[in-house]
C-alpha cells in the first residue's frame, strides 16, 4: 500500500471511510441518498472542470490557473455542509466550492480569463466572497463578516478557506484571535494540501495545525480531508456550534495537491513523482466512489449517464469561457469610487478618446 | 478638537444604528486622546468596543463587516500603527468595491492621531499620507480645526467610499469655538483661510496655524501671502490650487512629512500642470527633512518653523 | 486573602515561592547566596528608579514614561538567567532588565528624555536591543538573531519580551512560527501583566497564551512572574534548550501592572482600586524578600545599607539624566545613512545654517 | 535578466560569507521567476533557504539577522506581497542605523518582482515605489537592462544601507547582451540611453524599452527626445535631472505606477526646484490610472503605450 502524504503524520485525522473506502465510522452524516450522490457528482464535475481549465490555459483561454485535483472532497465536503445564509471567503482554488454554491462558473472563470478581478460573480447574491490572492487577509473578512452576523443575531456564520501555507501569515493569526475574543460564528477551514507552492508542510510549521486552536481558546479538529463524509460532517457540526452562539471552529483537512501549484509551476523541480503517485492512492473520489457503490447508493449505470451530462456542462462552460470579450476599458474607472472625482474622470476621458 | 471629534462620532452613532466604532482602547477608556470618551457608555459595548492590538485584523474586521452591511468607523492609536494594517488598506478596503464591480461599498472610516509637535516617542509623529494618498480608492482628509473636523468626519463615515481621517494629533486640545454642523463644503474643498495676493500658502493640518502666523508675520513686512488649507488630501481640489496660482503668481506647499514624495511634490506637479504659465517663481516645499521623525527634543528643528515658512515665502516673491 | 489578578486564572504557574514567600518548590535554581542577594538588590533598585522616572517625567525633565511597577521579578529573574553572550530585544517597558544587562540608566533614560530614538545606549556592547516601542515586532528580530546565532554555532541564545497585548499582533505569530520552523536558539518571554493600556488579557485573547507554543511545535511555559526564583529557573532552562539546539521556548509569565500603563494614562477610566489593591498582595518584592529573611540570607542592616545605597545610586541617575543636553541638531541627519546622498547635506546645511 | 540576477546572487554568496538569500520558494524551486535557480545547490540550504509564507517575518528577521552581523537579500515574491512587510521595513530596516546612531548597519537588500505588463493576476503588477522612495533611510533601485540588474544587485548587496530592488518583471525574459560586470555607475546615477535635444523622458524599469520605442516613433518625424532612465529611485539623480532640463527646457515622466504621488510627482517638483527658468512646458506625466491595476485584458490600456508618450512628449514640444 503507498504512503500517506508527509504531511498526515501524527494526529490521526478523524474518518468516516477509510483511505480504500472501507467504513470506519458511522456514515449518517445527515445526508439522504440524493444528497450522497450530488456530492459525489459535484466532486466530479469539479475533477473534469479543473481539468478543462488547465486545458484552457494552455490553449491561451485563460491566465495562470490553480488546479486543485486531489482537494475535491475538502471543497464540497465543506461547502455542502454550509447552509444558504451562510458566508464563504474563498481563495483563489476553491473553484468546487464556488460550485457547490452554484456560483456560475463562468463567471467565476472570468477571473482567471482576466476579464475581471476580485468576484467577477456577485459576491452578495452567491455568499461567495471574491478571490482572493494575498494569502490569510480572507481569513480576518470572514472574521469581521462572522462579528457582524452575531450583531444582526441572525443565525449563520461564516467560513473561510485557507492552505497550510497562510497558516503562516500574520492575517492568520490575528482572524483566529479576533474570532476567540468576539465569540465569532465563523469556521476556519484550512485545506493542508501539504505543500505552498514549492514549501513542504513540515518547512511551513513546525506544528500541528489544528492544534493552533486551543491556544485561542477554541476547539480545532483535523479531519481526513480525502474523506468527504468526515469533511461533511465536522464542518457542520462546527457551523452548528457557530449558529448556537459557540463561537470559532478551526479545521485542519488533510488533503494533498495533486497537480502543481498553478499552471506556471513546475512540481519536478521540488518534488518526486513517487510522492504523487503514493498520493494518489488516497483520491478523494475514488474512495468515496467505492464507498457509494458497495453501498449501493449508486452504480455503473448512473456514473457512465453522469459522465456524459459532465461532458456536455464542462463542454457549455468552456464555451462560455471562451465566448468572454475583455471588459469595456472604461470598467477600470467605473467602480474605483462610488462618486469618482474629477481627475479621474478626466482619466477616463483620456483613455476612452483614444 | 477632540470634543468636536467626539461629538461627531456621537452624532453618527445616533443617527445610524449600522456605524460601528472600534479599536484598541476606545471602548472603556475612550481613546488614548479620550476622542472616544463616553460611547460606549452612550451606545453600548455592541457598538462601541476595544479590540485586541491587531491593526490588520481591525481593517481586515471592518472589510468583512461591511460585506455584512456594517459601516465601521475604526481607530488606528497612532499614525504608524496603521502601518502593519497597510495590505488589508490597499489590497481590501481600497479595492475592494473595483473587486466587486460596485457591488459591495467599502463605508469605512480609518481615524487615526497623525502628524508631530507633541514632543511624542517614536513612531508617535508620522505622516503617512502619502502612503494613503497614493493609493487609488481612498480618500484622504486631515482637517485643522474642530469645524472642519466635525464635518468631515460625519462626511467621511456617511461616503459609501473608505476614508483615513488624519487628525492632527497637535491640535487636538486646541481651543476654538466652532459650531458643529453637516452643512458646509464637502470632502474634496479646499478652504482660503487668510487672503493675500504675493503668494499662496498650501498646507493642512497643524501646519495650517504655523502657516497662519507666518502670514501673519509676513504681512508685518508688507507681503501679503494667501494661505489655503487644502482639508482634503485625496482627491486634492486641484482647481483651488490652480485658481491660487493664476491670482498669485506664486506658491509655497508645506507639510510636516519628509519632502521626498510628500504632498508638497503632488501639488507642485498639479501647478505645473494646470498654472505653468501664471507660475512665477519656483513653488518652494517646507517639509520634515529625509530623516526619521526625530526625538521630541529637537523636533522643532525638524517641523516647518516660522522662520521657514517666511523665508521660503520671501524666495518666491523676490524670484 | 486577596484574591488573585484577573488573568492569573486558568492553568497553575510553576512556582518556587507562594505569594507569601513560602516554599513550594526547590529554592535551589543554580543561585548561589551572593545571586540571590544581588537580584534581590537589582529589585530593590529598579522599583526605586522607577518611581523616580514617574517623578521626573512629572517634574518635565522626561516625556511619557512607561513605569513598570510590579514586574521587577519577571524582568530581574529573566534577565539574570541569561549569559553574556545572550541577546536581549526589550520593548518599551524593560529598564529593570536593562540594569540586570549593564546598561547605562543614564543612557537608557535618554530615550525616554527624548534626546534620542531607539538605542541610546550601544546595543551591541551591551546586547541589549534598541526600546521598541511598534509592540510585537522586536521579537521577530528576537527570532532571526537566533537564526544567526544559529547559522554561526554560537552557543548562545536569544530573548525577546512582549506583553499580553502584544501577542495580538501578527509578528508574535510570524516570529513564533519561524523560530519552531527554523528550530532558532531564542526565548520568546511574554510579560503577561493583565492589561494593554485599558483591555484586559480576557479581551485581548481567549486562550492561555503558553497554549500558543504547542501550535508552534515548541515548548510553553506558564510560570508565576512575581516568583523571581521560578522565573529564573524556566528561563535558566529555555536558554538551556537553546544553547542545546533544542529550540525555541515560549514563556508567559504571569505577572501585574500595578501603575498606570504609562504617565499619560489614567487607570481610574478602567479599573477599579480593589484590583491593585489586591494584586499588592502578590508583590514580587515583598515575596522573595520575606523568604531570603526567612532563609536567612539577608537581615534588616543589609537591606537598610542597601536602601542608602539606592538612594544614592538613584540621586546620581537622577543627576545624569537631568544633565541631559538635547541632542545636537546634526545627529537627525548623520545616522539615515552611512553614505548620505547629496539632497539630504543640503537639507543638513540648511537647518546647520540658522 | 533574470540571468543577470541569478549572477549577481551567485557572486555575492561566493564573494561575502555572510551573504544569505531567503525567502519565499527561493530555495529548492529557485524561486517562481527562476531568479535564485541553482543557488541553494551551490550554496547549501544555510545560506540559501526557503521560509514560511511571512512576509513581515521575513524582514524582521532580516533585521535581527543583521545585528548578528549576516547581510540578508530577501525576496517579496511579488510587489503586492512586500505590503504585509511594510511595518518592519518602515519601522526598523529603514530605521535601525539611525535610531542606534550608526551602531548597527542594516545591509539587507530587499528583492521583489514589481510593475504590471504579464497579463499577471490581481496583486501582481503593483508599482510600490511610493510607499519606499517616501521612506527616509531606504534606497530604492529598479533597473532596466541585465547590466545595470547585475551591477545594481550587487552594489545594493554590498550596501551597508538597506535597498529595495524593484525588478521589472515584464523584463525578466528579455533577450538582451550584457557584460556583467561590478565596473560602472553606482547607486543614485540615472542614464542618458538616448540623446536628443527636443524634449526629456525620465522613465525607469519596464517602461525604458517602451520610452526608447516612442523616441524612435518620433524621431521619424524629425522629434528627438532624450530618454534617461532613473535607475535609482532614491536617492534621485536631480543633477542629471536638471541638467537635461536644462539642455532640452521639455520634461515627460514616464511611470506605471498611478499618477498621484507616483514618482512623476517628485522628479516634476524637483524639475521645478532646479531648472525652473529653463522649463519651456508644464511638465507631462504620462502614468498608469489612478485606479487599481487592471486585469489582464485590458492592462494595456492602462500602461503608458507609446502612443500616449508620443502624444506628450508633442504636447510638450509644441507648447
Ligand atoms: C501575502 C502573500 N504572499 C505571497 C503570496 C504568493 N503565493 C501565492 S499562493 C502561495 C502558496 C500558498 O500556499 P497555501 O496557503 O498552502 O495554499 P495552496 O496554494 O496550497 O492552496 C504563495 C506563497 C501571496 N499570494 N500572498
Ligand atoms: C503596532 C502597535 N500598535 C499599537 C501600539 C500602541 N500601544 C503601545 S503599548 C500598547 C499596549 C501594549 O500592551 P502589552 O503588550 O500587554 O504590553 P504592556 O504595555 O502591558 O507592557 C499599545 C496598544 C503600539 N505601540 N504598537
Ligand atoms: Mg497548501
Ligand atoms: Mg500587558
Amino acid at each position: 500500500m503507498a504512503s500517506e502524504p508527509h504531511h498526515w503524520r501524527g494526529t490521526e485525522p478523524r474518518r468516516v471511510l477509510a483511505p480504500d473506502g472501507s467504513l470506519v465510522g458511522d456514515p449518517d452524516v445527515g445526508l439522504g441518498p440524493d444528497d450522497l450522490r450530488a456530492m459525489l457528482r459535484f466532486m466530479l464535475l469539479a475533477r473534469r472542470l479543473d481539468r478543462e481549465c488547465i486545458a484552457l490555459q494552455r490553449q491561451g483561454e485563460l491566465t495562470v490557473y490553480p488546479g486543485f485535483e486531489g482537494q475535491e472532497a475538502a471543497q464540497v465536503g465543506s461547502a455542502m455542509a454550509l447552509g444558504p445564509d451562510d458566508f464563504v471567503f474563498p481563495t483563489f482554488r476553491e473553484l468546487a466550492a464556488a460550485l457547490v454554491r452554484g456560483v456560475d462558473p463562468v463567471q467565476y472563470l472570468a477571473y482567471h480569463r482576466g476579464t475581471w478581478h476580485g468576484g467577477p460573480y456577485d459576491p452578495r447574491a452567491t455568499r461567495f466572497g471574491p478571490i482572493c490572492i494575498p494569502v490569510a487577509t480572507q481569513i480576518v473578512h470572514g472574521v469581521g463578516y462572522a462579528m457582524g452576523l452575531a450583531l444582526d443575531g441572525v443565525r449563520a456564520c461564516s467560513l473561510a478557506y485557507f492552505g497550510d501555507g497562510s497558516t503562516s501569515e500574520g492575517d492568520f493569526h490575528e482572524a483566529a484571535n479576533l474570532a476567540g475574543v468576539f465569540g465569532a460564528p465563523t469556521v476556519l477551514f484550512c485545506q493542508n494540501n501539504g505543500w505552498a507552492i514549492s514549501v513542504p508542510t513540515a518547512r511551513q510549521t513546525a506544528g500541528e495545525i489544528w492544534k493552533r486552536a486551543e491556544g485561542y481558546g477554541f476547539p480545532g479538529i483535523r479531519v481526513d480531508g480525502n474523506d468527504v463524509l468526515a469533511v461533511y460532517r465536522e464542518t457542520r457540526e462546527a457551523a452548528a456550534r457557530a449558529y448556537a452562539g459557540e463561537g470559532p471552529t478551526l479545521i485542519e483537512a488533510l488533503t494533498y495537491r495533486v497537480g502543481a501549484h498553478s499552471t506556471a509551476d513546475d512540481p519536478g523541480r521540488y518534488r518526486g513523482e513517487d510522492e504523487v503517485s503514493d498520493a494518489r492512492g488516497f483520491d478523494p473520489i475514488a474512495r468515496f466512489r467505492s464507498w457509494l457503490l458497495a453501498a449501493g447508493h449508486i452504480d455503473d449505470d448512473l456514473l457512465a449517464g453522469w459522465e456524459a451530462e459532465i461532458e456536455e456542462q464542462v463542454l457549455t462552460i468552456r464555451e462560455g469561457v471562451i465566448a468572454q470579450p475583455p471588459p469595456p476599458v472604461e470598467w477600470m474607472f467605473d467602480w474605483t469610487y462610488a462618486d469618482p472625482p474629477s481627475a479621474l474622470a478626466v482619466q477616463r476621458s483620456e483613455v476612452l478618446g483614444g | 478638537m477632540v470634543a468636536a471629534l467626539n461629538a461627531a462620532l456621537r452624532d453618527a452613532l445616533a443617527d445610524d444604528d449600522r456605524v460601528l466604532v472600534f479599536g484598541e482602547d476606545v471602548g472603556r477608556s475612550g481613546g488614548v486622546f479620550r476622542v472616544t470618551d463616553g460611547l460606549q457608555v452612550e451606545f453600548g459595548d455592541r457598538r462601541v468596543f476595544d479590540t485586541p492590538i491587531s491593526e490588520s485584523g481591525i481593517a481586515g474586521a471592518a472589510v468583512g463587516l461591511a460585506f455584512a452591511g456594517w459601516r465601521s468607523v475604526v481607530e488606528m492609536q497612532f499614525d504608524a500603527f496603521s502601518y502593519p494594517a497597510l495590505e488589508q488598506i490597499v489590497d481590501h478596503v481600497a479595492k475592494m468595491r473595483e473587486r466587486t464591480r460596485g457591488r459591495v461599498d467599502m463605508p469605512i472610516t480609518i481615524r487615526m492621531p497623525a502628524f508631530g509637535g507633541i514632543k511624542g516617542k517614536e513612531h508617535h509623529g508620522e505622516s503617512p499620507e502619502t502612503f494613503y494618498v497614493h493609493t487609488a480608492g481612498l480618500k484622504v482628509v486631515a482637517p485643522s480645526n474642530p469645524g472642519d473636523a466635525y464635518r468631515l468626519l460625519r462626511l467621511a463615515i456617511a461616503d459609501p467610499d473608505p476614508v483615513i481621517v488624519l487628525e492632527p494629533k497637535a491640535r487636538y486640545w486646541a481651543k476654538a469655538e466652532a459650531t458643529l454642523t453637516l452643512e458646509g463644503p464637502g470632502i474634496g474643498i479646499a478652504a482660503t483661510v487668510r487672503e493675500g495676493d504675493a503668494a499662496t500658502i498650501f498646507t493642512y493640518g497643524a501646519m495650517v496655524a504655523r502657516c497662519l502666523d507666518a502670514a501673519e508675520a509676513l504681512a508685518g513686512d508688507g507681503v501679503f501671502a494667501r494661505v489655503v488649507d487644502l482639508r482634503t488630501l485625496s482627491p486634492l481640489d486641484t482647481e483651488t490650487i490652480a485658481r491660487c496660482v493664476r491670482e498669485t503668481g506664486r506658491a509655497v506647499v508645506v507639510h510636516e512629512a519628509p519632502k521626498t514624495l510628500g504632498l508638497g511634490a503632488e501639488v507642485t506637479a498639479c501647478i505645473v500642470e494646470e498654472a505653468f504659465d501664471f507660475l512665477e517663481a519656483p513653488v518652494r516645499r517646507v517639509t520634515g527633512y529625509d530623516v526619521p521623525y526625530p526625538p521630541a527634543t529637537i523636533e522643532h528643528r525638524y517641523l516647518p518653523s516660522v522662520r521657514r515658512i517666511t523665508a521660503a515665502v520671501r524666495d518666491v516673491v523676490a524670484y
